[in-house]
């Protein structure tokens, strides 16, 4: 799966984008921000206060318990400051 | 309609011209400009560089203002956001809402930069004594929002 | 703080960058623009003949724009009010305010719009197909002057 | 004292201005459109509905009972339609 970053999320994880072949089991949102703390210590600080950090399927806002369902790509963001 | 996110400075005299122009049905024409402030979020700046998500922020913005047409009857209305290194004094944002009465051009330009805070994908880090800092999402932001959503349209 | 009343037509675009041109304070510029439609107040209007009290008109105006200044952290504003014959699709009135944050500079503009239609000395008279017809003022703008009287700024 | 007038009370009265001597018993805004009214047919078309008519002293808004103390100019019209 495609998964974006923006902003300090992105400087943490040290990339824009990357491919990841995600497992059968993750399901969710959640479940790929689980999976990703799992893979080393940049996605760990990125996601250390996961609740704060906002997430888009195919480029549409959505809570952290949506299913992933057929989306191509998931980001990660932090809270906008536009305007 | 339209939104328009570009690295390019906007004139918001013009585009209130080109919106308006050959019109006799619009009796209000309402714009918002946001400008970068030399006293920042994160203390005084020298300058910020505002990242934002290519492909959603277009459609976010195009979602907003569709929901400012279904709340008020506009005639018309244009969003601009920049992106990319700006400087304090520059403009940043672009809002122009256009009516038959005022009321309706006043509260939905009001209305579209509380969402757009809260809701496209735009981020500041701002150049500050420290280096570069990220701003942080207000609270105060999300109030504004929110009022919205018990005051009738 | 400026008010300006003139025959000629004004350029908002022009305005707002004048006023904000080397500022980096200035955080929101809210713009009004008020035209003059086809569907006047009077029904299917041709043009319209505003008249003027010279010298109360500047001084009202003045009143207003000071009592907004009053009322908000305003760094800047603008009031310009046209008279003479107008046709639709022209520009009548333009307001400015400028401010830090957004919310200032929105309510005063709205504020400012609202006392300028009930107490500044302007009188419109259309021309319609039963000729000239003298604009009857409006409850509506009464109600929406009167709320900021009970609303706090 | 000069007296000016606006939009349709102008109309009504046929000039834009004049100057009136008052009596002395004339001391107030209404005293002077009771005056007007003795003086003609257009004025008391112009005043007809007296009430709606607003006045000014010395370019200053004020009501029907303000005494026109030194006021060097009293001016009347209709409610204001600008903006």
């Amino acid at each position: 799966m495609k998964i974006r970053y923006f902003a300090w999320v992105r400087e943490r994880v040290g990339r824009g984008e990357e491919e990841i072949a995600l497992p059968e089991t993750v399901k969710t949102v959640a479940d790929v921000v689980a999976f990703l703390k799992t893979q080393g210590a940049e996605y760990e600080t990125a996601f250390e206060n996961e609740k704060i950090v906002r997430a888009a399927l195919d480029r549409v806002h959505v809570k952290s318990d949506t299913p992933l369902a057929n989306a191509g790509e998931i980001a990660f963001f932090p809270p906008m400051t536009g305007g | 309609m339209a939104v328009r996110i570009q690295r390019e400075p906007f004139d918001a005299g013009a585009e209130i011209e080109r919106l308006t122009r050959g019109r006799t049905d619009v009796g209000a024409a309402v714009s918002f400009t946001g400008l970068c402030r030399a006293d920042g979020e994160t203390g005084t700046i020298s300058a910020m560089e505002l990242e934002h998500f290519p492909g959603m922020a277009e459609e976010e913005l195009l979602r907003i203002e569709a929901e400012a047409h279904a709340r008020w009857p506009l005639l018309g209305s244009l969003i601009v956001h920049r992106h990319g290194r700006l400087v304090p004094g520059d403009p940043i944002v672009l809002v122009v809402t256009l009516s038959a009465h005022r009321q309706a051009a006043f509260e939905a330009a009001n209305f579209l930069m509380d969402y757009l805070k809260t809701s496209a994908p735009f981020w500041k880090k701002e150049d500050n004594v420290h280096g570069g800092e990220w701003v942080a999402a207000k609270a105060s932001d999300d109030g504004a929002r929110d009022r919205w959503t018990t005051k009738s349209g």
